[in-house]
């Protein structure tokens, strides 16, 4: 593993070595240009680059708090592709959208080239790190004499170095603790609230679903935004792995659907804030004494409290029908363990945490805690600040009692409410630095810019949790004139009047002096010399071990009482309740500008580059609009213009907007970090029209049996009888590529699309181009929502690529020979070959073919993310998904190197990689034993459109029902 | 120039083939920055291919030598006092060696951006680099002697296949190259 | 009247044609080739950036320029079928209109045969869809309907020009011993050394009679072919073994519907109405009721066959969306042209007065391209996946394209005028030999 | 015998012309004829055999089949690619192509055919071919014969003209 302080390749030569490789390849015509070519050597080859040779680095994805593992593929000494550490505990390997995008961060145009300081004529001016760094030093030098507070820090959470680093120095300049806020806004703080008051720690639970056998989701999106979902989604799918009585149940709670509820085998259609209600009435059905359930000790003392609450009116307030409350709580009593989770990551403030520590309760009564939720692994490393610490944080701003707020990867003005000010707090600081990347709403009023390193160029580290510390590591070197932000603040450290103790500046140190206490707890033992114990941890990802059991939680007495009382009921005022969610591709608004992220469709509501506002079918008609009319959206606290998307996911009295700038318009300052859902909005036709940019033609599947679903009565889908051949099939000598997409594991995250996108040079056309129906991804998630408009709501979905059928009827028409069949099964198109004549797109029944309508722009630096193993397609060319020839050609010269043959599951395409619930599983049809045979002779096979026998190398297996239980 | 052709490639390979080195490079090469001469190093010196283009082996380009390895020799070959013209021609490296900057090599052999060619499968396969290079260890200049056509790398790809087809199926399909 | 008296006034009513052209014929050429180069420079965008000036967008990956390209063709249909099918059956009243009926198919397939190659992504690679020795030793794919068509449309438009121009040359000969300057070069050149005698016309005659046996299947041939363009296809809305007998029938259909197009002003234009009688125009409305018939049962029972499947069924679906969905305008108003314009003129008083003949014939022109417009384009956007489901509305450059077309045809079709004698002289002078009334019509006019 | 002569006579009619050949052949006089076009009635009294330019024509075609199968199959063999699922030699698409072929080399056979019978038959008539194409009249030339019985038998049949040429 190298250190890259050491490493010899400058910046100019990683450039000249990235011009020399050609980089970027355009399928063109044939000629050789005859442009002189220039071939510029290395000064000094670095030992570890080969040319045209991925190397590999472990490092870690700060996207969200989760905090998993990455291994990095560098090629040239540039990152190419992120993926999830295998060897990481909490991704094992996977990792989300969000995760995959993080390399457009890194190589984002828009990124800050060096330092800026804000001149007198108010633009911000590149300067230097010296003359930077020292005026912020006199700064907080005369900040420091007034006393403390007026320096304060406001970051996003920084569970390691970084944040250590932070306090160190927040110290060093005199600073009080509350001194340093950190603002994290999806941060589940009503969970650490409810353990708190009831067990008296303030914990985050460490949760093993996989031993559930029923999971109910209080609107927490697991799959999506809530904890760590790519962890989540794991256990999900290894907890309804097991088929049968065994398979967990899934309950979503809700007034929407979320991903998570589209996974779900029950949607209790709650109204907007009655998920109290129905985790009150579980949790009152669940103590009644004729239920059976051993009601635990500590519980007893509640039982008559709960006893007084009526079920009818918590049904009622809730807003279903009461018996499916008790319903949910007859199938929770039969099937233990559970796991009782939410409530959802954008819900704060009192109600939440109320909701919190009902279904902690709940838990408490049926016995999870201990075993599905576990207590005791929350390192509470860094912890967000609450809402009253962020308000109280701009309140002193616009006191003007702060002098120096430095700004480390937040954004208050781009993701507070805009009811909360914080754009006029800003004004009223005399000095705001801040470290952010690239620009954002704060950095346009911040005086001074100090441009960190995208995390794939630092050193550092993310305590996750108990027994996982994750390592960051630079795997190239920096693109632009930007320094770590953890180096900054050691270094004016040392420029204080005090000179801070900080034994180095240099945060690979840090990372190294905080590594001895990881190594001891991983060892057993404190090591002897911690840099090759560090050397080898780098190259692992990080320092996993088994924590040692701290004592269990107990309830405390009396602790739960509070939490049983049914607040009044919010002023039916008429309005439609507003539901705020944070979606996979978008999660807190962080990186809503990334162009993978804007560009990938909306798993439910197919919606890229564009918010949209939810409206079911009859709140649409009722208000006169349709997919695409604009609409307002209006409470006390502001107002907001939105699309709406009619969607029949969502209950007649609500509205659903995704998080966003809109979303901050409209919520109240009472709303603090985010929002908590019972806001009540009103909404109206705006009279305009946009054309929203959206995947979907039709939601229905028109009685066409797309999607089947299997259950115990019907335990395989229909097949069609396909004996009855015309030719002989083709010869697949050696191998025969296929895959199996588990529909019952695929929950829609999106991270294949994204995956795909990043690995095949997948060109982002933009907000226009999604609009004119010309998206370019080559892979997609259909989303069925019935069989007919008006029909019963069922959620179906389907991954859609290129099938690589062995019939397949996209090959003969090509006049061209542009696709073919190989003998290795692949469907291969041949870009350069390709004239345009789309034939082949019109006459795939799966439609997974997209064309270069225009030539696609990779702006500088973006290109330099290219993988220079797949060919840049030009315009009026045919593009589509190539099971990842290039992974699988790597892999077979890398077999034939080592004289062997390629093992089943050495490949795997970039979308099997990176599936958190490890869905799609690849694999040789050819051989019987392969893991992709033995899925494809599961029961629940079928294939896409069967009927009309084009042979597909995809099976999929159905989707399970859970029979209904008595 | 020696050419690999398959038989029924036939006149008109050979015709596109002159066709494409007439532009790609006529017979001399391009001048380079400086008077590098594979005659004297790789045939009155006898220095190997690989000792400089490190990488044939195992990567899919050969590598151009750094300025390291050519500080390697010319640390100690910096002039020869018999001949004065060796001494001026080894001038301007001697430079740029002092200096720690790179030579601007103009590029000899391209194959354009759809084809994905691998060094490292043709050497380990056995083929000279002599065969699509020609005999560099004879030039002064460096020159492109063979067309780097499609008809022309399949010349040599279908003989192959001939001489065994078992296995060797992937040599004649699109995908090999194009991906 | 001697036949020769009558020989030169055939002479010279179709020698008028080629005289010095008046101020109408400037402005409808000027017409024709301005909208053909607005055609072009508006293709010009798409050549220079991409397809997206289109509305083109998946799954409907075609649109206006192969419906253009099919609309094309089978304009280019009646003129063949007059001439090589009517000779085959000896059928009298082909003499007058066969020579405007085969300039019409030659420069009609001269604009279907630009279309396919227009639309391409990579236009500049279209000789790649022809089997040339090359050093990367690449061929077609003889597989593909699209190569069907390349072998169709080329060996169409060669055989057709050559049968055009055979019958013209005893007529360039004819034209060639009254021609002074550069027209005399090109008659000598069309007549290839045309004297007329015994023996010329004895092998001429056998192989006049070839040239028909060869274009008779040829021009069934290819329009099946380009039937099969969507037939071999697997898409609903596409996949139909009914399509090759549907579309040669559709295409006589536009075909006879633009030759009358052309004769009606053209009879006026250049004073031919001695030649080119009402009667003609009867026998070819006639053409139209019949084809018109086969092209409406075909819509039936397309329909009928669709509908018979149950729900669910793309097949049905597809059809179903045609009648109801937003293309429905287009699928109406097509039955409405196709349909109901040609039963109309199994009436005697409509199809003679030529004023209605002409006005249900631009219906028909119309309907047809709309019929080639709803097959091409409703089944593409109403495919399998209802996922994947979405219209497709032509853009201003494609409208342009379209319009190019006929810009272009029209063009092309008013210099031939002034080349190629519109009726076939040699022909009318055999006729006029045999049936002195004929003649006497010819010389006296009305 | 008298002078051997060429005599031509023109006709306004094709059936007087008719009349002329047969009686002309019916006195052994060699005959050429050039009209405007080809009147059934001359060309029966003429009674020359059939063109043998079908023959022709039918090699054309067969060779337009061979080149066509060669084509097809030939080049689908030379470097087999699968696609669809279909075979390498795939008989019915193939078809198609022959035919299209077999169509277009007969046609242009055809032409080369009907061109160069029009070279020879010039050559071979020299005298009507130069004389006769007038467009509007019939031209017939007796000759290997009595020029005056010639002019006789033409005048008799109703030429418009008669007259001696070389």
């Amino acid at each position: 593993m190298s250190d890259p302080s050491q490493r010899p390749v400058g910046r100019r030569t990683f450039l000249q070595v990235a011009g020399a490789a050609g980089a970027a390849s355009v399928a063109a015509g044939c000629s050789p240009r005859a442009a002189v070519q220039k071939l510029v050597p290395w000064i000094v080859p670095p030992d570890d680059v080969v040319p045209g040779q991925p190397l590999f680095y472990r490092t870690l994805c700060r996207e969200c708090a989760a905090g998993c593992g990455v291994t990095a593929r560098t090629r040239e000494g540039r990152a190419v592709k992120l993926e999830g550490n295998p060897e990481d505990p909490i991704g094992r390997g996977a990792l989300c959208a969000r995760g995959q995008a993080a390399l457009q961060a890194l190589y984002h145009p828009e990124r800050f080239k060096g330092p800026l300081r804000r001149g007198a004529g108010g633009a911000l001016a590149p300067t230097s790190w010296d003359e930077a760094e020292d005026a912020l030093a006199q700064a907080l030098a005369a900040a420091q004499a007034k006393g403390p507070g007026r320096i304060r820090l406001l970051t996003r959470l920084e569970p390691g170095a970084t944040g250590a680093v932070q306090r160190a120095f927040m110290k060093a300049v005199g600073a009080r603790p509350e001194d340093r806020v950190v603002l994290e806004p999806l941060d589940p703080a009503p969970l650490r609230r409810a353990s708190e008051a009831l067990f008296g720690r303030a914990e985050l639970p460490v949760l093993d679903l996989s031993a559930a056998r029923s999971i109910v989701s209080f609107g927490a999106d697991l799959v999506e935004t809530w904890l760590s979902p790519v962890e989540l989604a794991r256990q999900l799918a290894a907890a309804r792995g097991r088929l049968g009585a065994e398979r967990a149940r899934l309950t979503w709670v809700g007034p929407r659907l979320a991903l998570t509820g589209v996974s779900a085998d029950r949607w209790i259609r709650c109204r907007s804030g009655g998920e109290l209600a129905v985790a009150l009435g579980i949790l009152r059905a669940l103590v009644e004494p004729a239920r059976g359930v051993p009601v635990p000790e500590e519980l007893r003392a509640v039982v008559p409290r709960l006893q007084r609450l009526a079920p009818e009116e918590l049904a009622a307030r809730a807003g279903v029908p009461s018996g499916e409350l008790e319903r949910l709580a007859r199938e929770l009593a039969r099937r233990r363990p559970s796991a009782l989770l939410g409530p959802g990551a954008q819900a704060q403030g009192p109600e939440a945490t109320q909701l919190a520590a009902v279904v902690l309760l709940a838990n408490v009564a049926l016995g999870n805690v201990g075993r599905t939720l576990r207590y005791g692994l929350d390192a509470r490393e860094d912890v967000p600040s609450s809402a009253a610490d962020l308000r109280a944080l701009l309140g002193a701003m616009s006191a003007g009692e702060v002098d120096v707020l430095l700004v480390q990867h937040a954004d208050p003005v781009g993701t507070l409410p805009t009811a909360l000010h914080a754009a006029d707090a800003l004004a009223k600081v005399p000095l705001v630095a801040s470290f952010a990347l690239r620009p954002d709403a704060t950095t346009a009023r911040a005086h001074l810019v100090l441009p960190d390193h995208h995390t794939l160029e630092s050193f550092g580290d993310a305590v996750a949790r108990d027994g996982v510390v994750n390592l960051a590591q630079p795997v190239m070197t920096p693109l632009a004139d930007t320094r770590q932000a953890m180096q900054v603040l050691l270094e004016l450290g040392g420029k204080l009047p005090v000179p801070a103790s900080f034994p180095s500046t240099d945060p690979y140190d840090v990372v190294l002096a905080r590594a001895a206490e990881h190594a001891t707890r991983a060892t057993g033992a404190p090591p002897a010399d911690v840099a090759p114990v560090h050397r080898e941890a780098l190259q692992r990802g990080g320092y996993w071990w088994d924590p040692e059991p701290r004592p269990p939680v107990r309830l405390r007495p009396g602790a739960a009482e509070p939490f049983l009382a049914l607040p009044p009921p919010p002023a039916a005022d008429g309005a439609l309740d507003l539901v705020v969610f944070p979606t996979a591709l978008r999660g807190d608004g962080r990186g809503a500008d990334l162009p993978w992220l804007r560009d990938v469709p909306d798993a439910l509501s197919s919606v890229s580059w564009s918010p949209w506002l939810e409206v079911s079918p009859a709140t649409a008609a009722r208000l006169g609009v349709g997919t695409g009319d604009l609409v307002s959206i209006e409470t006390a606290a502001g107002r907001a213009e939105v699309p709406a998307y009619v969607f029949a996911g969502i209950r007649d009295d609500a509205v659903a907007l995704p998080l966003g700038a809109e979303v901050l318009s409209v919520l109240p300052a009472s709303a603090g970090a985010a929002f908590y859902w019972a806001a009540r909005a009103t909404v109206a036709r705006a009279g305009r029209r946009t054309r929203l940019p959206l995947l979907e033609g039709s939601p229905y599947q028109h009685a066409r049996e797309l999607v089947p679903v299997v259950t115990a009565a019907a335990p395989s889908p229909r097949r069609p009888d396909l004996s009855a051949r015309m030719y002989r099939e083709p010869d697949h000598p050696e191998h025969r590529w296929a895959m199996v997409i588990d529909l019952d594991r695929c929950t829609g995250c999106q991270a294949c699309v994204v995956a795909c996108t990043a690995e095949n040079n997948v060109p982002v056309m933009g907000a226009d181009a999604a609009r004119e129906g010309r998206y370019m991804g080559w892979i997609r998630v259909e989303r069925y929502l019935g069989d007919e408009p008006g029909g019963e709501l069922d959620v179906r979905l389907l991954l859609m690529l290129c099938q690589h059928c062995t019939n397949a009827p996209c090959e003969p028409v090509c006049p061209v020979y542009a696709t073919y069949h190989t003998p290795e099964g692949l469907n291969a198109q041949i870009y350069n070959r390709c004239v345009g004549t789309r034939y082949c797109s019109n006459n795939c029944p799966y439609k997974v073919r997209t064309f270069n309508w225009r030539d696609a722009r990779f702006e500088r630096p973006l290109d330099l993310q290219l993988n220079p193993d797949v060919t840049v397609r030009s315009r009026g060319v045919m593009e589509k998904c190539t099971f990842c020839i290039q992974r699988i050609r790597y892999a077979e010269n890398l077999a034939r190197d080592e004289g062997r043959h390629v093992a089943d599951g050495e490949i795997q395409p970039a979308c099997a990689q990176t599936c958190p619930a490890q869905a799609i599983t690849f694999g040789d049809a050819k051989d019987p034993a392969s893991r992709v045979s033995r899925l494809a002779r599961d029961g629940r096979a079928f294939r896409a459109l069967e009927a009309v026998n084009a042979g597909p190398a995809i099976t999929y297996l159905a989707r399970v029902r859970p029979e209904a239980e008595p | 120039m020696r050419r690999v052709r398959s038989p029924h490639s036939g006149a008109l390979a050979a015709a596109g083939g002159a066709l494409a080195l007439l532009c790609a490079a006529a017979a001399s090469g391009p001048r380079q920055p400086i008077a590098f001469s594979h005659r004297i190093h790789a045939g009155e010196l006898g220095i190997g291919c690989t000792s400089c283009h490190v990488y044939a082996e195992r990567a899919p380009v050969a590598g151009i030598p750094s300025m390291a390895r050519c500080q390697g020799c010319h640390k100690f070959v910096k002039e020869d006092p018999e001949h004065p013209q060796v001494t001026a021609e080894l001038k301007p490296l001697v430079e740029i060696l002092a200096n720690g900057t790179a030579i601007e090599w103009i590029r000899v052999y391209r194959v354009p951006d759809h084809v994905h060619f691998t060094h490292e499968r043709h050497v380990l396969a056995g083929v000279r680099c002599q065969e699509c290079h020609g005999e560099v260890e004879k030039m002064d200049v460096l020159s492109q002697v063979t067309p780097l056509t499609m008809g022309w790398c399949l010349g040599c790809h279908h003989e192959k296949q001939r001489e065994k087809p078992e296995g060797r199926a992937r040599l004649t399909e699109c995908v090999t190259c194009h991906k | 009247m001697s036949a020769t008296e009558s020989f030169r006034s055939i002479e010279d009513t179709v020698r008028a044609t080629h005289g010095r052209p008046g101020p109408a014929y400037w402005i409808g050429l000027a017409l024709a080739g301005g909208v053909a180069a607005f055609g072009a420079w508006s293709y010009s965008l798409i050549v220079r950036t991409g397809l997206h000036w289109t509305g083109l967008q998946r799954p409907g990956m075609w649109g206006n320029l192969i419906t253009d390209f099919v609309f094309w063709v089978g304009i280019a249909h009646s003129g063949t079928l007059i001439s090589a099918i009517l000779f085959l059956f000896r059928a009298r009243f082909r003499t007058a209109v066969y020579r405007v009926a085969e300039m019409m198919t030659v420069f009609a397939v001269m604009t279907a045969g630009l279309y396919p190659i227009l639309h391409l992504g990579r236009p500049w690679f279209a000789y790649w869809l022809f089997p040339y020795p090359n050093q990367r030793e690449l061929w077609v794919n003889f597989r593909s309907p699209l190569i069907w068509d390349v072998f169709a449309i080329s060996t169409y438009l060669i055989v057709s020009t050559v049968f055009l121009l055979v019958g013209v040359a005893p007529d360039a000969a004819a034209l060639r011993e009254r021609a002074t300057g550069w027209r005399r070069r090109l008659y000598a050149v069309l007549a290839f050394g045309w004297r007329g005698t015994d023996e010329q016309w004895r092998h001429y005659t056998r192989a006049y009679l070839f040239f028909a046996a060869f274009a008779t299947p040829l021009v069934v041939s290819v329009h099946s072919v380009v039937s099969w363009d969507f037939a071999v296809s697997v898409l609903p809305g596409w996949h139909s073994t009914l399509f090759p007998p549907y579309f040669v029938a559709g295409a006589i259909l536009s075909g006879v519907a633009m030759v009358i197009l052309i004769l009606v002003p053209l009879r006026r234009a250049f004073r031919l109405e001695a030649l080119i009688t009402p009667h003609h125009l009867d026998m070819l409305a006639r053409l139209i009721v019949l084809t018109g018939l086969v092209v409406t049962y075909s819509y039936a029972t397309e329909i009928l066959l669709a509908l018979q499947e149950p729900a669910g069924d793309p097949e049905r679906s597809t059809f179903l969306y045609r009648m109801t969905g937003p293309y429905a305008p287009v699928f109406w108003t097509m039955v409405l042209c196709n349909c109901v314009g040609p039963v109309l003129l199994i009436i005697p008083a409509v199809r003679r007065r030529t004023a209605v003949l002409f006005g249900i014939c631009v219906a028909i022109t119309v309907g047809m391209w709309l019929e080639r417009f709803n097959i091409v384009v409703t089944s593409l956007s109403h495919d399998r996946l209802p996922f994947d489901w979405r219209v497709y509305v032509p853009t201003w450059v494609e409208w342009a394209v379209t319009a190019g077309a006929f810009g272009w045809f029209f063009f092309l079709f008013l210099v031939g005028l002034k080349l190629v004698p519109p009726v076939s002289i040699a022909e009318l002078k055999e006729e006029a030999a045999h049936a002195p009334a004929g003649a006497e019509e010819a010389t006296h006019g009305r | 015998m008298a002078v051997e002569g060429r005599v031509l006579g023109m006709f306004a009619e094709p059936g007087g012309a008719a009349r002329a050949v047969r009686a002309l052949r019916a006195a052994h006089f060699e005959v050429e004829t050039a009209m405007p076009a080809p009147f059934p009635e001359v060309i029966a009294a003429l009674g020359k055999p059939r063109s043998g330019l079908g023959a022709v024509t039918f090699s054309g075609a067969l060779l337009g089949l061979l080149a066509g199968v060669l084509l097809t199959v030939g080049t689908s063999v030379a470097w087999p690619l699968v696609t669809g699922g279909k075979p390498i030699v795939s008989v019915p698409p193939f078809v198609i192509v022959v035919f299209e072929v077999t169509v277009l080399v007969g046609s242009l056979t055809n032409l080369a055919a009907v061109v160069a019978g029009a070279a020879l038959g010039a050559r071979r008539q020299a005298t009507a071919a130069r004389l006769g194409a007038t467009g509007d009249r019939i031209a017939v030339v007796a000759s290997a014969g009595d020029a005056s019985g010639a002019g006789r038998i033409l005048r008799e049949s109703g030429a418009e003209e008669v007259r001696d040429v070389a």
